[in-house]
């Protein structure tokens, strides 16, 4: 039976985070227990609404969080609620970085000060508009504990955030950053109302608003007239079902409507089948798999070795018998199929005779790989590139971890030189930002303070085309000469029942706003 | 009304257990069945019930007022045992659930389960017939009390047959002849046809008009009972009759002239824990002399195993001085030398229970060899063979287990592995009371031999009379876990001092015939000076 | 069932015991290398085909049998032996000893093993160290209260006095006479434990933590997902599984038996 | 009054039982590597933050002061709070708690009932036909891992006859209760085991009260069937039975975590698993000395009925 899917640990969405709900939160959870103690149904799951569609979906979550909070939600179900419960100022949106909330985010001159205007149509469940004072309060909620965002907005200048008038604020960031759309916007802004801190009412601006929940399962009803047009799909019931193989099987049983990631195995089982349809959500979704090597660390800080290894591998053999084909080759540098990808930079070919010379060169016969079952297939991963090393007279050891220790161990995570990691597939330029910077938490591919330094430098590069420009140069010394063997992209696999259609990824998560219910 | 037609039952192997018996018993007539243990009496006796154990087969018939029984199935099997026939098997008071009150025992099987009835039914066996004894437990009665209700229930399905399966046997005299009166009264009373099943001639005597004579599955004799008893026609009936033992019999003298080997003084035993320990045993004196047989005689459960056990070591909860030549000895037997622990040994009554079952004969003979004497080898296997043989044991038991060897022989292995630790005191407690008649008097003289022959000191633990007279020079008589009693066996038997004495002693005689025409004549042992073996009271 | 008959049962038990512990010895190469593509069809080479990770499935039948016969049957071996003598040797003590072993077996019984196998599971990995530690402290308790109660029953019989008076001393007492007389449940109990001891090696996996070496349970595990798939990696291992728990069983109960006094 | 003596007696030493418990596995997770701290704060972490939030959750004391102080709040019903989300542990882990009981309680007495009769229609004629079925089916059943039933039972009656839900999905804010069509394959999942293994260990008993003098007398006095071995055989065997019955409560809490995984039932299984992993002492400590009042308590109570079901026990004699 598969693991349950875990999300990536990027910065962005810490897999493990604590926070306190409030005191009424607390006295409502007990309410719940009380009622569910008398086995009277609160809810209104059961309630067959015979004009409402409704939509059933599964999902896992990390958080251990329902997704009402958006201070506390990671990946999966969680972030899935918040997608559907608040608007945010701006998202990724099929491929793209749009604005949501925001009608225009304008930097001044050296980008160390962004006005952000926002739309003057959107109404907060509750009733109240949207203003400016909302997002100020919303933007330093999240960059404050305990939020778990706090690191997206590090740079912001919390204490300078101005309220121009009511659809209009100013934004100063300690350092300027020319990237702050996409690499802190687009990564997480949701607004909630001023003042607000107990989240157990969900309220937000987003097309759907709470309609009731417990501990596994949200029910969310359709706002009327939200400024982005009535949802199609009258209610939306989002379980958490952490076992891949239990979504399947939930859907396959017809308890559920759509399945949020099922397992390779699982998606290879129903390919044929007329009952279920597969929604790959593609490269916008994926994640990109990696063996990453240090590059402060022996061996590879040799970059002969770190090419020897890339040469090495045999990408379309490790989708295939890892992945089950349900992923394609990768080209070493996060963000395929994203904006702002480098054109140069394509998969590698398998070369060992290369390999096998840059190996001797470097007089490198063995290697250890510290591996864990973090996603399903990377312990196969691991087992084929052993074999492939051999080809090439390598003797790779595999230093197993178990998948839920594998973060925990904070000491190896920061000295072993080569191990098994993941990433979110996100535009080349936010990822790089995020995870290859000196402050990130898991610099597995020991960048130098050289690539630091230009790195920071591009982020304050004004002009569009220039930064992108940089960030191409960046993209492509990453491949030349960085430290990770980024040998594919894992998609993620939806499943549904065919009736379901028309879902759209929007921040990395299905987006039913729009869906069909045949 | 019952009969018996060529009845054969035989095991998987087509080993007969019953071979072609056929016995009638007469509408209200009175039938003993007189055998020893193995000799088929039990599977005759459930055969009347039509009852056959899974894995034997049958041929012949049994006839319930001409219907057969054995062919009855279900409804109409449990009808006719529920309504025309009562069995009662041996220790009666076993049969009683311990989780149904009295009154529930006497309703269960019975037709009229009005409070009414289930006061006559308790005055009926002589049981208080009060609201607040029906809601009692059986553990809340006394022994006898279960007993009679035991009966009272069988008989609640008002039947016209009793079938007593060894319903004494286990008893001491008392309570032996309580039941005996009872099943007599009731009998009597009803109009019950009666078939008593015992291995006790004594008993039967009294009880039943004819009597059947029953050896290895067959019915050997049968006959009136004054005819069967006084002119026996078959050696085995008249080996039954002469294996009586008699109260006048005393063979042995009080022997005092040689050194004390026990003495025990001033011996205060109790039982249980706490709250709820109680004296059982209060300040008994005793000594024996070497190759002197003591006799210590009391009601059951009356403490006189718990005088065996605490001198033997095994009931630590008392005080007193117990002494062994003089030579006090530790309270547990763990805590005695190995050269005290072999002086004493005990011959229990329950003989099985004290072999492991595991173990062969051989190994259990050995096992005291090895650990007292240092035996070994060919040396260990030529004593066992010995003692074996002292015991008059065949050679061919030695690698047998228990479950392979009859109660006689197991008495046998256990004399003979208490005799393997050269003891100078021999513990012996009720050891014959679970013995056939017959297998009991060659126990008897084999232990009197070697008392003679080894010049043993013999405690001898018993609630039967007629083993004192033959084995015991002296006779002391616990009352209450106190010695009421003692003197020369012969002037305890016949002049008894004590009233309780006397009391045990009339109530160890044949009570008085059921009436005079059938006045039963037990022979002694040399029929031509016909002379009665009891005495009958007044 | 008549002897033979009996006997004959036994005969499929004997074939997966042997698989199991020669099986590693004719694997040709490492069983846990990638040799095809997963959920391959058996081939003249692979003659179970492949498994989800694509990896051979007759190899690692091959290879995976002998940890499932070698940590149950240490740990159970281990269980009896333990339990036995603290139930033992608590009941014939008494006193003290007894007071304070029925009170550690209570205690351990009051700890929910589930708890304890995942603490273990988590702090030492998926080894057979951990397992049979796991095994031990979940089922002493069973054996030792077993022991003790069939100990007290056995000390009760006359047999067990009278060997003190016969020269006993406690040791012997203890091994000639009380353990061959409560052996007999206690092996019949085994049987159970067997089993259970069995599908906890093989159900580590299922509860996120593995091994990372061939094990008919984890092969179980890993490809009961894709047993439309490819059949053959779960009903393979899990049919010789589950003879070796039978027959292990089986072979216990008629020992046990044969013990029985 | 004597069993209200015993009963205060047996509840004085399950109560020490259980403080030794607690006791036990403070020590147990104490030894565990790592903190949840480091468990929470992930990679983003610095040693001035780990101590930080070490010493607010006051792991920095020593182990027999946070034990003393946990175990005087546990007194007062307060097991502290879950490092990882913040709540209350009693909130927290109360409706999986309650989920997992009703779950493990059905399928115990569901094992029980059935495996009486197994053990019943075994036990009555050993050796006959349907007791060498019945026992043979039991081994097999014990032998095959649960979690290939509970797969298997999937297969069958979720997903080819789609009778019954292959998941159990709780209703918003309700209770298995409430759709108790979800239960019943975990059920039967768990129960298979259970009626196997106690239907072994019930048949036994069986068997050998079977053969008491009592039992016998009942048959050969025309007692029908039902009724001999529902007054006079089953009485002697209820002990047995009850003592079967609380090892079936402890182990049936053990197995529910692997079968509520597979239909994704919302009980215990996930919250032990992810404190284990988290680190997050106050919710293991909490679920652990639930679980094991709850085990105490099944022992106790069989304790209990074995002794009130015997008047001899019960009933001083008058």
């Amino acid at each position: 039976m598969g693991m349950p899917q875990t999300p990536p640990p990027s910065t962005s969405t810490p897999v493990l985070s604590a926070r306190r709900l409030s005191r009424r939160a607390r006295t409502l959870a007990a309410c719940g227990l009380a009622t569910v103690l008398l086995t009277s149904a609160c809810g209104s799951a059961d309630a067959t609404d015979a004009e409402a569609d409704i939509l059933r979906i599964a999902a896992a979550d990390a958080s251990g969080t329902n997704g009402l909070d958006p201070l506390a939600a990671s990946a999966g179900a969680s972030q899935m609620v918040i997608r559907h419960l608040y608007d945010s100022l701006m998202v990724l949106e099929e491929g793209q970085y749009r604005l949501e909330l925001a009608e225009s985010v304008e930097p001044n001159e050296d980008a160390s000060e962004w006005t952000v205007t926002i739309r003057s149509d959107a109404v907060f469940h509750n009733g109240d508009p949207v203003t400016a004072a909302d997002v100020a309060f919303s933007i330093s909620a999240l960059a404050s504990p305990p939020s778990n965002r706090v690191s997206v907005y590090a740079n912001v200048d919390l204490e300078n955030i101005e309220v121009v008038d009511e659809q209009t604020l100013t934004i100063p960031l300690h350092r300027a950053g020319a990237d702050f759309r996409e690499s802190t916007l687009v990564v997480y802004s949701p607004v909630f109302p001023a003042g607000t801190t107990d989240f157990a009412e969900g309220v937000g601006s987003g097309p759907y608003r709470l309609d009731s929940h417990d501990d596994q399962t949200i029910r969310l009803t359709a706002v009327e007239d939200h400024w982005r047009g009535t949802p199609t799909v009258d209610i939306l019931e989002i379980t958490i079902i952490p076992d891949a193989t239990a979504r399947l099987n939930a859907l396959k049983d017809e308890q559920i409507d759509y399945a949020v990631g099922i397992s390779a195995t699982g998606a290879q089982t129903i390919a044929d089948s007329d009952a279920v349809t597969l929604h790959n959500g593609g490269l916008e979704t994926a994640f990109a798999l990696s063996f990453a090597m240090n590059q402060q660390l022996e061996p590879f800080d040799d970059p002969r070795v770190r090419e020897a290894v890339r040469l090495t591998a045999d990408r379309q053999a490790l989708v295939d018998t890892a992945l089950l084909g349900f992923g394609e080759p990768a080209a070493d540098v996060v963000g395929g199929g994203l904006p702002g990808y480098s054109e140069a930079v394509t998969a590698r070919t398998q070369d060992l005779q290369t390999a096998r010379d840059l190996f001797e060169a470097a007089g490198v016969t063995e290697l250890t790989l510290r591996a864990g079952e973090i996603l399903p297939g990377m312990m196969s991963a691991a087992q084929l590139f052993k074999q492939q090393l051999a080809e090439v007279g390598v003797e790779l050891v595999i230093d197993e971890t178990p998948a839920d220790t594998y973060y925990a161990e904070l000491e190896k995570l920061a000295t072993h030189p080569f191990q098994a990691f993941y990433y979110a597939n996100r535009p080349a330029a936010v990822h790089l930002a995020a995870v290859t910077v000196e402050t990130a938490p898991f610099n597995v591919t020991g960048t130098t303070s050289q690539y630091w330094q230009d790195l920071a430098e591009a982020q304050t590069i004004v002009d569009d085309d220039e930064r992108l420009a940089a960030f191409t140069t960046l993209q492509n010394e990453f491949y030349g000469s960085g430290g990770d063997l980024l040998w594919g992209y894992a998609y993620q696999i939806d499943a549904s029942h065919p009736r379901v259609g028309n879902v759209t990824i929007s921040q990395g998560v299905p987006w039913f706003a729009a869906a069909s219910i045949g | 009304m019952i009969t018996v037609e060529d009845l054969t039952i035989s095991d998987s192997r087509g080993r007969p257990i019953l071979d072609h018996v056929n016995v009638t018993l007469p509408v209200g007539g009175r039938l003993g069945i007189v055998g020893e243990s193995g000799s088929g009496k039990t599977t005759l006796a459930q055969a009347l019930l039509g009852a056959v154990s899974p894995g034997l087969h049958h041929t012949g018939e049994v006839r319930y007022e001409g219907e057969d029984v054995m062919a009855l199935r279900g409804r109409e099997l449990r009808r006719f045992r529920s309504r025309r026939i009562a069995y009662l098997p041996q220790d009666p008071a076993s049969t009683l659930t311990p989780t149904m009150r009295v009154r529930r025992q006497l309703t269960e099987l019975a037709r009229d389960k009005s409070t009414d009835a289930v006061r006559r039914r308790l005055r009926e066996v002589g049981l208080p017939h009060t609201d607040h004894f029906a809601r009692r437990y059986p553990h809340e009665l006394s022994g006898g009390q279960r007993q009679r209700l035991a009966l009272a229930r069988v008989i609640a399905t008002d039947p016209t047959v009793i079938v007593l399966d060894e319903p004494t046997t286990g008893l001491d005299i008392l309570a032996q002849n309580l039941v005996l009166e009872l099943v007599d009264d009731l009998v009597r009373s009803r109009r019950l046809g009666l078939i008593f099943i015992t291995h006790n001639l004594s008993a039967a005597s009294r009880m039943v008009d004819d009597l059947a004579v029953m050896r290895t599955g067959r019915i050997v004799e049968s006959g009136p009972v004054r005819t069967v008893l006084s002119e026996p026609s078959e050696t085995y009936t008249r080996q039954l009759i002469d294996a009586i033992p008699r109260l006048d019999a005393t063979a042995t003298e009080p022997e005092t002239s040689t050194a004390v080997a026990l003495s025990v003084t001033d011996l205060h035993a109790f039982h249980g824990r706490g709250k709820s320990r109680v004296p059982v045993i209060a300040g008994l004196s005793l000594a024996v002399h070497r190759g002197e047989c003591v006799a210590l005689l009391g009601e059951s459960g009356g403490g006189k195993t718990t005088v065996a056990r605490s001198i033997y070591g095994v009931h630590p909860d008392f005080t007193g001085d117990i002494r062994i030549d003089g030579d006090p000895i530790a309270k547990r037997m763990r805590d005695r030398p190995m050269s005290q622990r072999s002086r004493i040994q005990l011959v229990p009554q329950d003989a099985t229970g004290s072999l492991n079952p595991r173990h062969t004969v051989r190994a259990s003979i050995g096992a005291p060899l090895r650990a007292f004497h240092g035996h070994t080898g060919t040396e260990l296997a030529s004593e066992v063979e010995r003692l074996v043989d002292l015991v008059r044991l065949p050679g061919d038991v030695l690698e047998r287990r228990p479950g392979q060897l009859s109660g006689g022989q197991i008495q046998r292995v256990a004399i003979a592995r208490a005799l393997a630790c050269r003891p100078d005191v021999l513990l012996c407690d009720e050891m014959t009371s679970n013995l056939d008649v017959h297998v009991q008097q060659e126990i008897l003289a084999l232990v009197d031999r070697i008392r003679t022959d080894m010049s043993l000191a013999i405690l001898l633990i018993t609630h039967d009379l007629g083993v004192i007279s033959q084995m015991a020079g002296r006779t002391l008589v616990l009352n209450d876990g106190q010695l009421c009693e003692q003197g020369p066996t012969a002037t305890v038997l016949s002049n008894p001092d004590h009233p309780w004495t006397g009391y045990l002693l009339a109530e160890n005689q044949l009570p008085a015939p059921r009436s005079a025409e059938r006045d039963p004549v037990i022979p002694r042992q040399r029929p031509t000076e016909p002379e009665p073996l009891m005495r009958t009271i007044d | 069932m008549t002897r033979h008959l009996r006997a004959l049962a036994l005969v499929p038990g004997l074939v997966v015991a042997l698989i199991a512990v020669a099986g590693p010895w004719l694997v040709s190469g490492d069983p846990l290398s990638i040799i095809d593509l997963p959920y391959g069809a058996p081939t003249g080479e692979h003659w179970l085909g492949t498994d989800h990770a694509g990896r051979d499935v007759w190899q690692q039948t091959l290879a995976g049998g002998r940890p499932l016969v070698v940590v149950p049957l240490v740990a159970v071996t281990l269980t009896v032996l333990i339990g036995t003598a603290t139930g033992m040797f608590a009941a014939f003590l008494g006193g003290t000893v007894d007071a304070v072993v029925s009170r550690l077996d209570t205690i351990a019984l009051a700890i929910p093993a589930i708890l304890v196998l995942l603490l273990l599971l988590h702090s030492w990995g998926n080894h057979a160290g951990t397992l049979i530690v796991a095994i031990l402290i979940a089922s002493v308790p069973f054996v030792s209260r077993l022991a003790r109660a069939a100990t007290l029953q056995a000390m009760n019989s006359g047999y067990v006095e009278q060997a003190i008076g016969l020269g006993a001393g406690t040791v012997t007492v203890v091994r000639r006479e009380i353990l061959p007389n409560i052996i007999g449940p206690i092996i019949a109990d085994a049987g159970t434990r067997l089993a259970i001891a069995i599908t906890l090696t093989a159900v580590t996996g299922f509860l996120g933590f593995d091994s990372g070496q061939a094990n008919w349970g984890a092969m179980v595990n890993q490809n009961f997902e894709g047993m439309a798939l490819s059949p053959w990696g779960v009903l393979v291992p899990a049919i010789l599984l589950a003879v070796l728990a039978v027959s292990a069983n089986l072979s216990l109960d008629r020992l046990a038996e044969r013990m029985a006094p | 009054m004597p069993v209200v003596r015993l009963i205060a007696q047996k509840f004085a030493a399950a109560t020490v039982t259980i403080l030794a418990v607690s006791a036990v596995l403070f020590m147990a997770i104490e030894v565990l590597p790592g903190d949840a701290a480091a468990a929470m704060l992930g990679g983003n972490t610095t040693i001035e933050q780990l101590e930080a939030q070490r010493a607010e959750w006051g792991l920095d004391q020593p182990a027999t002061t946070r034990y003393l102080d946990w175990l005087i709040s546990a007194l007062q019903g307060d097991l502290g709070t879950s490092f990882i989300s913040g709540e209350a542990v009693t909130t927290e882990i109360a409706q999986p708690l309650w989920f997992t009981t009703i779950l493990v309680a059905i399928s115990a007495v569901v094992s029980l009932v059935l495996a009486l009769l197994f053990g019943v229609l075994a036990g009555l004629r050993p050796g006959s036909r349907l007791d060498r079925m019945l026992s043979g089916s039991a081994l097999v059943v014990v032998a095959v891992p649960q979690f290939v039933i509970a797969g298997l039972l999937v297969m069958l009656f979720a997903l080819t006859l789609g009778v019954l839900p292959a998941v159990s999905l709780v209703p918003i804010g309700g209770s298995p209760l409430d759709r108790p069509a979800i239960l019943v394959l975990p059920v039967i999942a768990l129960a298979s085991f259970g009626i196997a293994w106690a239907g072994r260990l019930i048949r036994a008993a069986v068997a050998d009260a079977n053969t008491a003098p009592n039992v016998r007398a009942a048959r050969l006095a025309g007692l029908p069937e039902p009724l001999v071995v529902w007054r006079h055989l089953l009485p002697a065997t209820v002990p047995a039975t009850a003592q079967v019955f609380a090892w079936l409560i402890s182990g049936l809490f053990g197995s529910t975590t692997v079968i509520e995984r597979v239909f994704n039932y919302p009980g215990l299984s996930e919250v032990l698993i992810s404190a284990v992993r988290n680190h997050d002492l106050a919710v293991l400590e909490g679920v652990g000395i639930l679980l094991a009042m709850i085990i105490v308590l099944a022992f106790l109570t069989a304790d209990l009925i074995g002794t009130l079901v015997d008047p001899k026990r019960r009933v001083r004699p008058s």
